[in-house]
């Protein structure tokens, strides 16, 4: 007997209360039969259906993961399919990144009323998951071809145009108490600078990596009073949507802008911001022209170039060096969670252990709570011990936000967030 | 670790059949968490119960899983059981084994080993169950109807004969609606006011019915069972408490020749007026832009004449609060603007017609007051250009309707009908006349309607032509109406001496302020929407906010009454009683965990999630947070899925059960 | 008269002692800009040349950062543990920086103090350190003070001097050492001495006065306040050893595990009843040195810190060690 | 009534995919393209566009219906004439107009058929016998030279 | 002011009364139109009826040689000339289009230049200023404007006017002291193209223009189209023959009735070359 047939998969169907799962009733009424390896778990609707269920599904050992729920415009609660639908197209470009094989999550829409197509759809979905067989490639090593690494370019100090402007300005803030605290770069990294004699302190040059905007969520900043932070163009983006998210208000912060024309970062190669928009007050001269090209294809095309398996033995090579110092979300300025899923215990959701599938749980998490937010600062890169090319996951869901909706983060302050929003035009093209 | 007892099911042979239900219940006993497990007959027939009920006793069970049918079938059944042996229903999971196993595999091996994972599944959901408690919203029984037209008539007659309090707002300075001013109504050919005013008089001195006439909504907060509506009273310089209606003003009143709305500029009225005789409350008002004493201080003649001194030249807008736990939104139609001049940028109007130019050119709803008894020409058919008697009149169908130039690519639906109506009417009344119709196609689907078409036609020897006008033209006098026969495949022009524009129907004015202000939805078109087409016709997508008649898409009256009572009889379900109870199973939100990104705020379909602010006892603020409210949230759990701290969770569906459920297929 | 070796039989060396079975780790490139200490496939994995030192530290062979401490069943109502003892198999580190191999002493203290933490000594036991002593060093290093130089043989059980011309001496430190190279080496007369180290950056003993008199003090929000509260720091250091217990669900096959932990985390003294007695970054910034500085040293009577500055070359907010302890100095 | 297929029933004729039907219309050839049709109709359909296309479609398949022939004439011959000259010349164009229909349906008197006008014109200097061309005409007929391409493409 | 002007075919054809007639009375406006060079025929009906592309192209040719010439604005005084080049316009706003006609007429198109037609010209100039400058009101005259199809057709390629109820022509006819008429077939066609081709339905047509104009007591007709004049001025005598009844009604250029009123002779603007003139 071959391997083939002995091979029973298992499938797990997430699938709404009131249109699919009746229509799993209806088949049964109706004898219709099909397969025996799915193992249904029901929920409200399909808008209940969180990403995280399916990598836990995959991390049980499913060989398959159905997803369905009521068809657009018989949702029980109206939208729920709607709001579902929207992170589905976003989840899938990440599961795609990632190497997983989307022949393994199939999405459909199966009401009430089709016993046959529940019958169907299970039937095909077990039929192809037989000739697939063992989801073996997840989370397996293996060799793939070389991607290219971020190109950083390091080189000494050199100063920036506006450093004197900028300790003079940030001086008067503090001398006149405009501000408590200013927020800027110092010769190591950050600095807190509460008195305006401090002001010397600040720098302006191409050492002056971090995103700075991350610092306005923690408490003990907050606790100093009204700051002024220093935003590089690129940065101010974060200030965007925070502001959409109610995280950051205007009156709470003096925001100063100041023209950059390069940190060296691998997002410099293809900045297309050289001077702050929204700041309160604007320093320096944006230099050169603003360069147009959307972020870096050329690693993320190398990655999507490979065959899913590779691309899928990639991601173990780099995840399994991931220690969970966690840097990559103290340093992003979206990351503000008061609670981190990953601290969270009842649940667990995702392994707390720097073990493969925790890593991949994490990093899949860490970069799906950033779809449609994320303004590309590249800091998760940077701040990573182990070197993994985090950004390149964040690359992918602002291709997909653009792609599919046409949206950028940090651009536009007025845009709905991607999340939380829905359209009734929204691509369901992989949606049986 | 839990007490769960499991209760496998024959289902007589339906399960038995395929699943070796012993085999199941000696597995299902050594899983995780299980004290007991034992198989029957059949669990939901009443010796079945029985066991369930003594074993939660005797075992002390905590949770019980009961494995047979689908939840849609029994779950309420056994939660019932459950609760009757003290134990909360809320911790009753059923295992479907029958229509997701039995039925549908034959295998008698895998079905019997499915049956045990879906039990597994069951029995994880039940240890991870919470006792929930119904919630209870206190309910004010009071109702709040906007609009007095016939659905709001309707409604509110409704609700208030079954014993609630109904607050009537109607934005006219009386109620009656579109309904009032028609002549006759198809397919009966009885006359509109002789149904409608005796109603509209129940309205006005019904006992739990408090009318604001001449007032608009002017702010709407609070939730399902919970409304506080403010009111704006329009200044109407005239006390109704102290006028007695008796017509003195009116009749005093020396500018009296200013058009009237009531017929759509057809016919005059005075300053002060009542729109029509039959008003409801039968009061006048007085035009501030008309009256003369109102713009240069002159006149006065009517506050002389005034005997009970109710008139009232100093009158402002007044505002005033009810509360109230249901609300009924029939706020009605208007005619699209057929002119050039449109009042949105989506639409166009239709210049080749001429209406506003050619005096004899009117809409549908003029025509009506021009033939109605009531009317300004006594119910003598006059056309408005000279007052002669029309020979030969043409009506036009799908004005604007079906018409994706001009914006509204929707059909008005009552058009067909009225316009057959109309040339029945024009005959009874110009016997030597001749009626034309223009139409793109006749839609009579309604009891009767097909045959009242036939009858204008055959009987009363319309017209009809299958096509569109172009043009309309005045040459000597006269009417050019040029237009296609598209059966004939020729083109066809008439001359006559009045033309009638059947207009599309658009929602009322400020449909979409309202709205918004109710927090319900609306169409492109600024139709009111719906909670679900099939299933909540007359629901939004808010609690305790309904709809009726046309301002929820294009009705005839009918349609618009039955809407109307079933409107109303949705809220005397909630009035009922003094509180709501509602199905516990709804989000919740760990407001220490929040980070307030209110994600949730806007995702949430029900608008259920609001902000709010965490404080201390003493009421410092610690942070800002999302908030459930319990009365609004109908446990969709969409919420859950994109709160990136899972601070929201969904009762009956945790996170904590649903990954114990998955992980336990490991 | 000394024994040396050269790199290619070095590499050799390292190849034959995985085919014989042993682990052999030691630090590889892993990308254009990253050298890590990891498990070699084979003898040209050896990276001996060309960078200052990896990024991570030795310790990940000793104390990894997730271990399974056993497994466990539950059926019906009842759990059932699975233990896990399986035998290390025998490891070796090559090219271990002396201030890693110094690092496992102090580890060796910590667990073998009260509790004997076996899975720890099992892996010492099977474990030999070769360490390559220095021949640079960067502005982030400090060995020099904290006790340590470029050449030291503290915690190695061999050490090898570089000669120039691809050659090594070899020095046995400890017979298993010398068991590792049973007479692989040369004979010769040329011998290698550990490089001067860099200049002492700060006084150990008064940053500890400072710290065990400065617990409350601006000093911390002034210099820590921009701490982000990552774990960088102390996973890379080759001392830090904080550890936490936590349970892998099925999905991660029903295990209890322990993993790294840090004193930099919001989450490490954080109780159940939401109080946290260090609220924010400067307490647990100040909470590492203290460690490092003043409670261990009085335990132990070492310092916690090997002058490494993987936690400063780490930091994504230029923080660590030396740029606090200088500070303290300074200021 | 001139037309033999009523507008609508031409835009139906193509929706039922009778194209012959259509092209073979006399219709679409008295249509004078005043475009009313397109600016009125409730759908939208561009019916001045869609005869347009199918008057371009009747020629090039010479469907074009014969009685209609002196429209069809008078349009080709406009084209010809302006490719040749640039602008139309006009005494040009009635004059090859005028031979070819002539030709076409031995109609002699169509030759004389407006003379009286001719020296009406010429006396209110309507009438240029040296007409002036285009000076890039070279440029013209690559234009119709490429769009007739693209047509057969 | 200076103005680009793409005088089309007919104007230097048998319509060059209405050329004069532009000329004379726009210079008394001291506007002088620059004919731009190397400007072609715009293809007409016969175009647009047999050839889509070429009646794409033909205009594009005009608006790529008038950019290139720089000419911010281009006045067309043929409804037919300026709506064929508005097609064009609209159709380079799409870039494929654009690419491909500019690569079809060897110059490159970029619709940018504003096209005006004879009415859109005198507001420009403004009305006002217009009214200012009247010499002699045209007090005897009773006008019936007549706009023809193409002028406000289509409405999404010319954007011209109310395309029904348009009340440009009369608002400026007005201004010169002139009474104007409401009457039905201001915006009919006159059969335009098919003067030559297919006489039967341009006399039926302007007949019933013509008669309307004077049912509703015009006594004259007021266009801003060569080809209407055609068929309504010269066609006149033919019309009267087939319907056996004297119409006489006399037809204006726009241009004709400002000229006058600024105080220019009939002959000036070449009104004497009218085939109806008696009025």
């Amino acid at each position: 007997m071959s391997e083939a047939q002995e091979f029973e998969p298992k499938i797990v169907a997430y699938v709404c209360n009131w249109c699919t799962y009746l229509g799993a009733d209806l088949a049964g009424t109706a004898r219709l039969e099909y397969p025996p390896n799915v193992r249904i778990i029901r929920l409200p609707c399909t808008g209940r259906i969180d990403f995280n269920l399916i990598i836990k599904a995959l991390e049980v050992g499913a060989d398959g993961v159905l997803v369905s729920g009521c068809h657009p415009g018989d949702c029980h609660y109206t939208a729920g399919n709607y709001h579902a639908r929207r992170r589905w197209i976003l989840f899938r470009e990440l599961l795609d990144t990632l190497g997983i094989d989307l022949r393994r999550i199939e999405f459909t829409w199966i009401s009430a009323a089709e016993g046959r197509k529940w019958q169907q759809v299970v039937t095909e979905f077990t039929e192809q998951m037989r000739k697939l067989g063992p989801y073996k490639e997840l989370y397996a090593t293996g060799a793939f071809p070389e991607v290219p690494a971020p190109e950083t370019a390091t080189s000494g100090v050199k100063s920036f145009a506006g450093e004197s402007e900028l300790r003079e300005v940030c001086g008067k803030l503090l001398a006149e108490g405009t501000v408590k605290v200013v927020i800027g770069y110092g010769a190591r990294g950050p600095v807190v600078v509460t008195r305006a004699e401090d002001a010397d302190r600040l720098v302006w040059n191409n050492r002056c990596f971090s995103n700075l905007t991350a610092y306005l969520k923690r408490k003990e900043i907050k606790a100093l009073g009204k700051a002024a932070v220093i935003v590089k163009p690129c940065d101010e983006k974060s200030l965007v949507e925070l502001e959409k998210e109610a995280q950051f208000e205007r009156k709470d912060a003096h925001v100063i802008g100041i023209a950059c024309e390069g940190v060296g970062q691998p997002k410099c190669a293809h900045c297309t911001a050289r001077t702050p928009r929204f700041a309160d007050v604007t320093l320096g001269v944006a230099a050169g022209p603003e360069p147009q090209s959307s972020p870096s294809p050329n690693r993320f095309a190398a990655l999507m170039a490979m065959p899913p398996a590779e691309r899928m033995a990639f991601w173990t090579e780099e995840f399994n060096r991931c220690v969970k110092c966690y840097a990559c979300r103290q340093v992003c300025p979206m990351c503000y969670c008061e609670r981190c899923i990953v601290d969270r215990n009842r649940p667990i959701e995702i392994d707390p252990a720097p073990s493969t599938k925790g890593n991949f749980a994490w990093h899949i998490a860490r970069a799906f709570h950033l779809a449609g937010r994320c303004v590309g600062c590249g800091e998760c890169s940077r701040a990573c011990p182990a070197g993994i090319d985090l950004a390149l996951l964040n690359i992918s869901l602002h291709i997909a936000a653009q792609k599919n909706f046409g949206y950028e983060a940090g651009a536009d302050p007025k845009t709905e967030p991607l999340i939380g929003s829905y359209t009734l035009q929204d691509t369901e093209a992989f949606i049986l | 670790m839990s007490r769960i007892g499991v209760f496998t099911c024959w289902c007589g042979e339906n399960i038995a059949r395929t699943v070796d239900v012993d085999e199941v219940a000696k597995r299902a006993a050594e899983l995780p968490g299980v004290r007991c497990s034992l198989n029957y007959k059949y669990m939901c027939a009443d010796p079945g119960q029985a066991i369930v009920r003594e074993k939660i006793v005797s075992e002390k069970l905590d949770g019980v899983v009961v494995a047979s049918c689908s939840p849609h079938m029994h779950l309420k059944t056994f939660r019932k059981a459950a609760q009757a042996a003290g134990l909360n229903p809320y911790l009753v999971e059923m295992a479907n084994i029958r229509e997701q196993c039995s039925w549908v595999h034959h295998d008698r091996a895998q079905a019997t080993a499915k049956a045990i994972e879906i039990i597994r599944l069951a029995v994880e959901k039940a240890r991870n169950d919470a006792a929930l408690q119904p919630i209870r919203v206190p309910v004010t029984r009071r109702a709040l109807v906007i609009g007095g037209g016939v659905a709001g008539i309707q409604a509110a007659l409704d609700i208030a004969d079954a014993g609630h309090e109904v607050v009537m707002v109607e934005r006219e300075p009386s109620i009656g609606g579109k309904m009032a001013g028609l002549s006759e109504t198809f397919p009966t050919l009885d006359c509109s006011q002789c149904i409608l005013t005796p109603r509209m008089v129940e309205v006005g001195q019904h006992p739990r019915i408090k009318l604001y006439s001449y007032s608009e909504v002017e702010k709407v907060e609070g939730f399902v069972g919970n409304f506080k509506i403010t009111i704006r009273q329009k200044a109407r310089y005239v006390d109704i408490s102290k006028c007695t209606g008796c017509g003195e003003c009116w009749n005093i009143c020396p500018l009296k020749r200013n058009l009237s709305e009531f017929d759509y500029g057809m016919g005059m009225r005075p300053a002060i007026y009542i729109p029509f005789p039959q008003a409801v409350p039968a009061r006048p008002v007085i035009d501030k832009s008309q009256c003369a004493k109102l713009i240069r201080n002159g006149c006065g003649l009517c506050e002389k004449k005034c005997k009970a001194e109710a008139i009232n030249f100093k009158d402002e807008d007044r505002f005033v609060e009810e509360a109230v736990g249901a609300v009924v939104v029939a706020t009605g139609y208007k005619l699209y603007s057929i002119a050039k001049s449109q009042p949105k940028t989506t639409l166009s109007g239709y210049g080749e017609y001429g209406y506003g130019k050619y005096k004899d050119v009117i809409d549908s709803l003029q025509f009506e007051r021009l033939v109605s008894a009531s009317g300004p020409t006594g119910g003598v058919l006059k056309r408005p250009s000279d007052g002669a008697i029309p020979k030969s009149v043409v009506f036009i169908s799908c004005v604007g309707s079906r018409d994706n130039a001009k914006g509204l690519p929707y059909c008005s639906k009552i058009c067909c009908m009225y316009t057959a109506k109309h040339t029945m009417l024009y005959k009874h009344k110009v016997h030597d006349g001749q009626a034309h119709v223009f139409y793109m196609d006749i839609r009579a689907g309604g009891k009767g309607y097909e045959e009242f078409v036939r009858r204008a036609i055959e009987q009363d020897g319309a017209q009809y032509y299958r096509g569109r006008v172009s043009k309309i033209t005045q040459e000597g006098g006269r009417l050019v109406v040029r237009g296609a026969d598209t059966l004939a495949g020729m083109p066809v022009t008439i001359e006559a001496d009045m033309v009638v524009l059947a207009a599309a129907m658009r929602p009322a004015d400020g449909i979409e302020e309202l709205a918004q202000k109710l927090n319900i939805g609306y169409d492109e078109f600024g139709f009111l929407l719906e909670s679900h087409p099939k299933l909540r016709p007359v629901e939004t997508n808010t609690a305790g906010i309904f709809i009726a008649g046309a301002c929820h898409s294009p009705k005839d009256i009918p349609e618009a009454v039955a809407q109307a009572s079933a409107a109303a009889s949705k809220v005397q379900v909630m009035l009922a009683a003094d509180e709501l109870t509602r199905e516990p199973e709804i989000a919740a939100i760990n407001e220490q965990t929040c980070a307030a990104c209110f994600t949730c705020v806007r995702t949430c379909p029900y608008h259920a999630i609001e902000r709010a602010e965490l404080r201390t006892p003493r009421g410092a603020f610690i942070k800002n947070t999302a908030r459930v409210n319990p009365g609004l949230c109908m446990g969709c759990g969409t919420c859950v899925s994109v709160c990136p701290s899972k601070s929201a969770d969904l009762l009956g569906f945790t996170d904590q059960q649903v990954y114990a459920e998955v992980e336990s297929l490991a | 008269m000394s024994e040396i070796i050269s790199q290619s039989a070095l590499r050799a060396l390292a190849a034959e002692w995985i085919a014989g079975g042993k682990s052999v780790a030691g630090p590889a490139r892993v990308k254009p800009d990253l050298v890590l200490y990891r498990m070699l496939r084979s003898g040209d994995d050896l990276l001996l040349e060309g960078f200052q030192r990896p990024s991570n530290s030795i310790k990940d062979f000793l104390f990894p950062k997730a271990e399974k401490l056993y497994g466990y069943k539950i059926r019906g109502n009842s759990i059932e543990l699975i233990e896990n003892d399986s035998p290390e198999p025998a490891q070796v580190i090559i090219a271990a920086r002396p201030c890693d191999a110094a690092a496992l002493p102090i580890l060796d203290h910590v667990f073998n103090w009260d509790f004997h933490d076996e899975f720890y000594n099992r892996r010492r036991a099977a474990t030999t350190v070769v360490t390559l002593a220095c021949s640079a060093y960067d502005e982030n290093c400090f060995c020099t003070s904290v006790g340590l130089d470029p050449g030291s043989e503290r915690g190695s059980d061999a050490i090898l001097f570089e000669l120039g011309d691809g050659q090594y001496e070899v020095r046995y430190v400890t017979e298993k050492g010398r068991a590792l190279f049973n007479a692989k080496t040369e004979k010769s007369e040329r011998t290698g001495k550990g490089i001067a180290g860099p200049e002492k950056k700060f006084d150990a003993q008064a940053v500890r006065a400072f710290v065990t008199t400065h617990f409350e003090d601006p000093f911390w929000n002034e210099h820590a306040l921009t701490c982000i509260g990552c774990g960088t720091c102390a996973f890379s250091c080759p001392a830090c050893h904080c550890f936490d217990i936590v349970d892998a669900g099925p999905a991660a096959g029903n295990a209890r595990v322990k993993t790294w932990d840090s004193c930099q985390f919001s989450t490490f003294t954080a109780h159940a009843s939401g109080h946290n007695p260090r609220p924010a970054q400067p307490a647990r910034q100040r909470q590492r040195i203290l460690h490092k500085f003043a409670i261990y040293p009085e335990k132990f009577g070492e310092i916690l810190c090997t002058g490494c500055g993987n936690c400063t070359r780490n930091c994504p907010v230029g923080l660590g060690v030396l740029n606090v302890a200088t500070e303290i100095n300074h200021g | 009534m001139h037309m033999d297929v009523a507008p609508n029933q031409v835009v139906r004729l193509v929706q039922l995919g009778e194209w012959e039907k259509a092209l073979q219309s006399r219709a679409i050839w008295e249509c004078v393209g005043c475009q009313t049709c397109s600016t009125r109709c409730p759908k939208e359909v561009d019916c001045a566009g869609v005869m347009d296309a199918l008057r371009e479609a009747s020629l090039a398949r010479g469907m074009a219906a014969a009685d209609r022939y002196l429209v069809v004439a008078f349009q080709k011959i406009f084209l010809e004439n302006i490719r040749r000259n640039g602008w139309l010349n006009e005494l040009e164009l009635i004059g090859q107009f005028k031979a070819d229909v002539v030709l076409h349906t031995g109609r002699i008197p169509f030759l004389f058929k407006d003379a009286g006008l001719a020296p009406q014109l010429g006396k209110r200097k309507k009438l240029h016998l040296i007409p002036g061309k285009a000076r890039d005409r070279g440029v013209v007929d690559r234009i119709f030279e490429r769009c007739a391409s693209e047509r057969k493409a | 002011m200076n103005i680009g002007y793409y005088p089309g075919c007919a104007l230097h054809g048998s319509s060059n009364d209405y050329e004069q007639s532009l000329r004379a009375c726009l210079s008394t406006l001291d506007v002088q139109l620059d004919e731009m060079k190397d400007w072609i025929c715009c293809g007409a009906t016969a175009a647009h009826s047999l050839n889509h592309k070429l009646s794409l192209a033909l205009p594009a040719r005009n608006l790529a040689v008038a950019e290139r010439d720089g000419f911010k604005q281009l006045f067309a005084p043929c409804p037919l000339c300026s709506m064929q080049l508005l097609k064009a316009k609209k159709a380079v706003g799409d870039e494929r289009v654009r690419k491909e006609l500019s690569e079809i007429v060897e110059a490159d198109v970029r619709g940018e230049s504003e096209v005006l037609n004879l009415i859109q010209l005198f507001e420009k100039i403004g009305v006002e200023r217009i009214k200012s400058a009247v010499k002699a009101p045209l007090k005897s005259i009773t006008a019936a404007c007549y706009y023809g199809c193409l002028l406000t057709r289509p409405p999404d390629v010319v954007h011209f006017d109310d395309f029904e109820q348009p009340t440009s022509m009369e608002t400026l006819v007005a201004a010169l002291g002139a009474k104007t008429v409401e009457w039905n077939y201001k915006t009919e066609c006159c059969g335009a193209g098919m003067t030559m081709s297919n006489e039967q339905i341009v006399l039926e047509l302007a007949h019933k223009i013509l008669s309307n104009a004077a049912e509703h007591g015009a006594n004259c007709l007021v266009v801003a189209c060569p080809m209407c004049h055609v068929n309504l001025d010269m066609k006149q005598a033919a019309v009267e023959r087939r319907f056996g009844k004297k119409l006489g009604m006399v037809v204006y250029y726009l241009s004709d009735l400002v000229g006058l009123a600024l105080g220019l002779s009939a002959e000036q603007l070449g009104i004497n070359r009218h085939f109806v003139t008696q009025a």
